[in-house]
């Protein structure tokens, strides 16, 4: 039954580009996707070990600077006799690439996530995206600074001398990062039904008694962070080549804020939660767009959020599932906890 | 029987000014059940604290079956086989029993991460392996009819023998117990003096720091007396009931009820 | 699982929702615009949208367009190039403008360029300086405002009666401000004068004091300052309060010094302005009658007087686009974009006409258009 | 040699106002373990309650700076009232959260209600800077320092020689033992919170004239604001101080003569070197992490 439920809603997400033709709405299903991938990433951290990292935009937007850098190339004037040049390589080893630079920065992260905790290391992330920010913006040689990197190359796929296809349409892209989600989100389920993510939520609940039996609390924080950084990229990575601009507005601290709006009001600690949140708040702006003007749609969004904190505090998806659970009955199994009671 | 299991020499731990635990020495064995008693204040967790690698010592050293443990994380420790429990009740208590048994059986796993992400068919095998192995425990410590409830949703006594279930998953083989049997009624005390008991028939050591005094000389077969941070005397719980010092600076009436 | 049948729903029902009014009226020519209404340069954004609308009501008064109305669609891209986007975006693919005006700063022009590449429209740049917007090789870019090398250059022309011995720039670190630094330099130095030290700050910043005490200490009687009207205001401020006495040129024709004369008031005595549009003096324009109208409009209509120098843009723009749509006989992106290659607009700045520019076979179109000096003096906008 | 002397006195003027911001969010975390994510918007009105009141009411300049600080306590108190006061006892990252919803409800209001674009605020003071020797300084920014220093003098006679000041101390060093000794720990919390809001205010109000004032500039004074509690430690008040002048002095030498384009980074540069070596800040407070 659960397996008959999850193939109907998989072939519903794939059947979309047939049948809706309007294709605007084709690209905030995109953006919504993309942004959705960011927020399943987040969720590991936040949801799962329970590090709230303020500065998880950091990581996207390492992720869509290291795959457009590497896809462009680009040289650097180190002395006045010597100039690197990096050549320009394929899409897709620039997107793994990217994928490998947040997930290296993640490890660093995760290295100073050991140190600090609770308000500290909320700033230290802070602060972290915040110095990635004035870098990009600053590094011009490298970055373009405030004049974006532009004309980055799309994906595509090609058979060599054969047949070539440039990911120029939306079909394509949609279903590059609907499948690119969906190996997230099985990522995260796996992770967390396995002895590695209880290792992680042990470390959230109870620090002391996880690490007396035996749970190495660095490791399983610096992995998670590495994890979840690495999504992070590659969600950024999509977004590079997808949107074809990167400029430092990508640090901006509201992405981040939209991250952790989309995770805990869909729900964090719970798998579906942030695909919940993260479809919802990347399709209410298109909605809202036409209603009010951006700076209302933020007050609306803030006063949403205390909201969730005050009457949902489990988020959208627990409610649901308790409610169906109750009207249903018939327990799971699992990891059958409220999850992200705490 | 008499072997050295651990052996605590000169162990000093200050905080700021303040000396908490003043050059203690003593062992545990093999096998046996020591208990540490002394008043509030005496030192008894710090010096857990110590062992389990969860605080520093000024000086002194710690070792457990031939290895020394100073300088080891926490769960480096666990790794050699030295489990402890806590003084305050202390669970996952926003997870259901089975899954505190799972993070208590941690260390038995082996899946990496690798495997994990690609589910092969050794992980699924160990998962079920893993959740045979929680409800054996849980059968062991009578908490069985539990499995799915909210741990924090669990009576007071069962949440002390559910923290007792998850040290014992991680496989001690020199369990530490805080203060366990604080705060349990009569009958509980009773039945979990028994499963104590039980356990260290099984081939684990067990290391006790108990106020309930019925408990201490009940089932320990040896006492070791902490007073102000130092050792006041150690012995047989009936050598330690007639203690003269010890009877003077602690025990005083209790000794006499039990 | 049943939690994400619910999303499905969800997503369906919105999908309805916004298919549903897509069908639009064929009575009206639509022109999109794309601009910053809201944000850090939101102020000029406003403005240029401000006469963007005068163009259409001037169109529409006088009939419109192949009997047809006009009807802008005007986009706020929020100050950010991913918006920038996003509007592009669903200007074209939502309401299906066969041309668009836009996006303000090169930033936001340069993001928007592909997307003109993929679905083949048009559109007229009105304010964004950089060169590499001409000539990366879009043929569907069509700028009517100077490149920060044309405005050096013609400024180049009167650099003479300042007599400037040695140089210092003050800059915002974007593409306006760094293109306008290099342009600037390269003009000085082939005069022969020198180029003392180069400072950035970001388009942001409120405290330029650190950046000033190095200007002061580099020596020099003038320093250029390319950046928006808030923060050249401040400048101004902040070097009368740290005694820095260099004489202040602004480039980019975005300064507006009425805005600075009421803002930073003594402060911005003796500073001088490079303009593309002086509407103190509409008369001794190109075209004085085009121009005295827009200025008209733009008074009876109550907008901020200080805005008219960013505003005619807009209005540039538009009659642009409605010239090129009125020789084409139809409003079709392609037969647009070819029919501007031979338009000639009377517009407020001067004649509009586009030369070649980019790389041969994908051209973009450059217009090549006036620019004025003016100064401060004695809290009245003067002509030097 | 004048350079370096000017940059050294425009980084004692600028910490002034910096070690005001920081005092104000450093007693709000000592006291009530809430990172407080308004704070840089509380700075925000500060601002455009002088201009509303100056510019657009035409009231003295002075009593405008006293009536947005004022207004500063008033908002303070209801957002400490209604956001803060029902989640006593909630995790840090709870009451985060919500602080977070809270900063972007009032950014964007801010916006709502002004407009994105900046505005600038008259002052009477004569624009000819007061020169010393080689160097020089606005009046205004003069007046704006003396200011500062006066505020922090008040806060530290507040917390060391008064009734209030010792019920703070207490329920810093330990929320329940103050309660039990008859302490009114909520109506210190609520006293703290738009005490510290005050304080933010009061360095908007002063920041305001200098400089121009739009809805966003809270951003860069919160983070900075962070920068400096993180650098003195949380909870110590001469720790936010000195962190405000240490930092006001990097930015203003990282900026002469490192590049202009990093000013805003030092501040987070040296949280990150203080916090990989020292983890407490330069003056651990009474605080452990974790």
């Amino acid at each position: 039954m659960r397996h008959a439920v999850t193939a109907a809603w998989v072939v519903f997400l794939f059947s979309i580009p047939l049948w809706m033709t309007d294709l605007y709405i084709l690209h905030i299903l995109i953006s919504a996707g993309i942004f959705t991938i960011a927020a399943i990433s987040l969720n590991l951290l936040l949801g799962y070990t329970g590090q709230l990292s303020l500065g998880h935009v950091a990581f996207f937007g390492i992720g869509a600077y290291t795959s457009a850098l590497v896809s462009l190339g680009f040289d650097l004037e180190l002395t006045d006799s010597y100039t690197f040049v990096f050549a320009p390589w394929p899409v897709w080893i620039a997107f793994i690439a990217g994928i490998a630079a947040a997930g290296l920065f993640g490890w660093l992260i995760g290295k100073i996530a050991f140190k600090v905790r609770g308000a500290y290391f909320v700033i230290v992330t802070i602060s972290f995206a915040e110095v990635v920010r004035l870098i990009s913006l600053n590094w011009v040689d490298l970055t373009e600074g405030p004049m974006a990197l532009n004309n980055i190359p799309p994906f595509g796929v090609a058979i060599p001398g054969l047949w070539e296809q440039t990911f120029y349409q939306k079909l394509p892209n949609y279903y590059l990062i609907l499948v690119v989600a969906i190996v997230c989100y099985i990522v995260v389920r796996r992770l967390v039904r396995s002895r590695a993510g209880r290792a992680m939520i042990g470390l959230r609940e109870n620090e002391a008694l996880a690490s007396s039996v035996g749970v190495d609390v660095t490791r399983y924080l610096v992995l998670a962070t590495v994890i979840s950084a690495a999504m992070a990229g590659a969600a950024g990575g999509l977004y590079t080549h997808y949107i074809r601009i990167v400029d430092p507005d990508i640090f901006l601290f509201i992405y981040t804020v939209t991250m952790v709006i989309m995770v805990v009001t869909g729900g964090k600690g719970t798998t579906a939660g942030p695909v919940v949140g993260g479809l919802l708040f990347g399709i209410l702006p298109e909605v809202l767009r036409e209603f009010a003007s951006p700076e209302v749609q933020w007050v609306i969004y803030g006063v949403f959020m205390i909201a969730v904190v005050f009457f949902l505090p489990q988020g959208i998806v627990p409610a649901v599932t308790s409610w169906w659970k109750a009207r249903f009955a018939a327990p799971e199994g699992g990891l059958g906890t409220p999850e992200g009671a705490r | 029987m008499t072997d050295t299991a651990l052996s605590v020499e000169g162990l000093t731990v200050h905080f700021g000014g303040l000396v908490a635990v003043s050059d203690v020495d003593f062992v545990v064995r093999e096998g046996e059940i020591a208990s540490l008693i002394g008043p509030n204040g005496a030192g008894k967790t710090t010096a857990f604290n110590v062992i389990t690698g969860f605080l520093q010592a000024s000086a002194g050293s710690v070792r457990y079956r031939g290895a020394s443990l100073d300088g080891l994380r926490p769960n480096d420790v666990a790794d050699l086989g030295v489990v402890r429990t806590f003084q305050k009740t202390s669970l996952f208590s926003g997870l259901s029993v089975i899954d505190n048994m799972l993070i208590g059986l941690h260390r038995r796993g082996r899946g990496r991460v690798w495997e994990i992400l690609l589910a092969l068919p050794r992980i699924k095998a160990e998962e079920r392996d893993l959740r045979m192995q929680a409800a054996a425990i849980l059968e062991q410590v009578g908490l069985s009819h539990r499995g799915g409830e909210l741990a924090s949703d669990l009576p007071y006594g069962e949440q002390r023998l559910l923290e007792v279930a998850i040290a014992l998953a991680a496989r001690p083989s020199l369990l530490l117990l805080d203060e366990p049997a604080s705060g349990m009624n009569p009958s509980e005390t009773q039945d979990f003096m028994n499963r104590v008991s039980a356990i260290r028939d099984q081939g684990t050591t067990i290391f006790l720091v108990e106020h309930d005094m019925r408990v201490v000389m009940g089932i320990s077969d040896r006492v070791i007396v902490l007073n102000q941070g130092i050792i006041l005397a150690e012995g047989t719980p009936e050598e330690i009931r007639r203690h003269p010092e010890v009877i003077r600076a602690y025990l005083g009436g209790a000794a006499a009820d039990a | 699982m049943s939690n994400l049948k619910r999303v499905a729903l969800f997503v369906a029902g919105i999908a309805l929702a916004a298919a549903a009014p897509i069908a639009g009226s064929a009575e009206t020519i639509k022109i999109g615009v794309t601009q910053p209404l809201t944000g850090a340069v939101a102020a000029s954004g406003n403005y240029v949208a401000q006469g963007a609308k005068i163009a259409e009501s001037f169109l529409n008064a006088s009939g419109g367009l192949l009997g047809k109305k006009v009807q802008l669609i005007i986009e706020d891209n929020k100050s950010n190039p991913k918006e920038a986007v996003a509007t592009a975006e669903k200007l074209i693919v939502r309401d299906k403008v066969p041309a668009l005006m836009g996006a303000w700063s090169s930033t936001y022009t340069l993001a928007v360029m592909p997307k003109l590449m993929e679905y083949g429209v048009p559109m007229v740049v009105e304010t964004s300086s950089s060169g590499k917007i001409t000539t990366s090789g879009n043929p569907w870019i069509f700028r009517i405002s100077p490149t920060s090398a044309m405005e050096a250059q013609s400024f180049g022309t009167k650099v003479g009666q300042f007599n400037i011995k040695k140089a210092n720039f003050l800059v915002v670190n974007n593409d306006w401000g760094l293109g306008a630094s290099n342009q600037f330099q390269k003009m000085l130095k082939s005069k022969g004068i020198a180029v003392g030290v180069v400072e950035t700050m970001d388009a942001k910043a409120t405290d330029m004091s650190a950046q000033l005490a190095k200007i002061k200490a580099a020596g020099g009687d003038t320093v250029f300052v390319t950046t928006g009207v808030e923060q050249i205001t401040l400048v101004l401020k902040q070097m009368k309060e740290q005694r820095v006495t260099q004489r202040v040129i602004t480039t980019g024709g975005s300064s507006s010094p009425d805005q600075l004369i009421a803002q930073a008031g003594a402060a911005a005595e003796g500073s001088f302005h490079l303009l593309f549009f002086a509407p103190w003096f509409p008369g001794s324009a190109p075209n004085p009658e085009v121009a005295t109208a827009f200025v008209n409009e733009w008074n009876k209509r109550g907008h901020n007087f200080a805005g008219l120098t960013e505003g005619f843009r807009g209005h540039d723009g538009i009659m642009t686009i409605a010239a090129a749509i009125k020789a084409a006989g139809k409003a079709e992106p392609k037969a647009i974009q070819k029919a501007l290659w031979g338009v000639k607009v009377d517009g407020v700045n001067g004649d509009i006409a586009f030369i070649k520019q980019g790389p041969k076979g994908k051209e973009s179109a450059q217009n090549i258009p006036n620019v004025y000096v003016v100064t401060i003096k004695s809290g009245k906008v003067a002509l030097p | 040699m004048p350079e370096f002397l000017q940059h050294l006195l425009n980084a004692l003027i600028l910490g002034g106002t910096y070690a005001l911001l920081g005092i104000g969010l450093t007693l709000i975390f000592g006291i009530m373990r809430v990172v407080n994510f308004t704070h840089g918007e509380l700075y925000t009105f500060g601002a455009y309650m002088v201009f509303f009141f100056v510019m657009v009411l035409g009231v003295n300049f002075f009593a405008s700076i006293l009536l947005a600080m004022a207004l500063g306590v008033a908002l303070g108190a209801l957002i400490e009232f209604v956001l803060l006061r029902p989640l006593r006892g909630a995790d840090i990252d709870t009451t985060m959260l919500v602080m977070i919803g809270a900063w972007i409800a009032m950014q964007n209001l801010e916006q709502f209600t002004w407009t994105g674009i900046a505005k600038s605020i008259d002052h009477p003071f004569p624009l000819d800077p007061l020169v010393i020797g080689e160097v020089s300084v606005s009046w205004v920014r003069v007046f704006v320092f003396a200011f500062a220093v006066l505020l922090i003098a008040v806060t530290y006679l507040l917390i060391h020689w008064t009734r209030l000041g010792k019920a703070m101390r207490a329920t810093f060093q330990d929320r329940e033992t103050a309660a039990l000794m008859g302490v009114n720990v909520k109506g210190i919390h609520t006293l703290t919170f738009a005490f510290g809001s005050c304080l933010a205010a009061a360095a908007g109000a002063l920041l305001g004239p200098v400089f121009v004032v739009a809805p966003t500039i809270g951003d860069l004074a919160a983070l900075k604001a962070f920068a400096i509690v993180i650098l003195g430690g949380l909870g110590s008040i001469p720790g936010a101080t000195l962190g405000g002048f240490v930092l006001g002095l990097a930015e203003e030498l990282g900026a002469g003569y490192v590049s202009s384009g990093y000013r805003d980074a030092m501040g987070f540069l040296l949280i990150i070197l203080v916090l990989v070596f020292k983890p407490t800040g330069l003056f651990a407070a009474k605080e452990r992490i974790g």
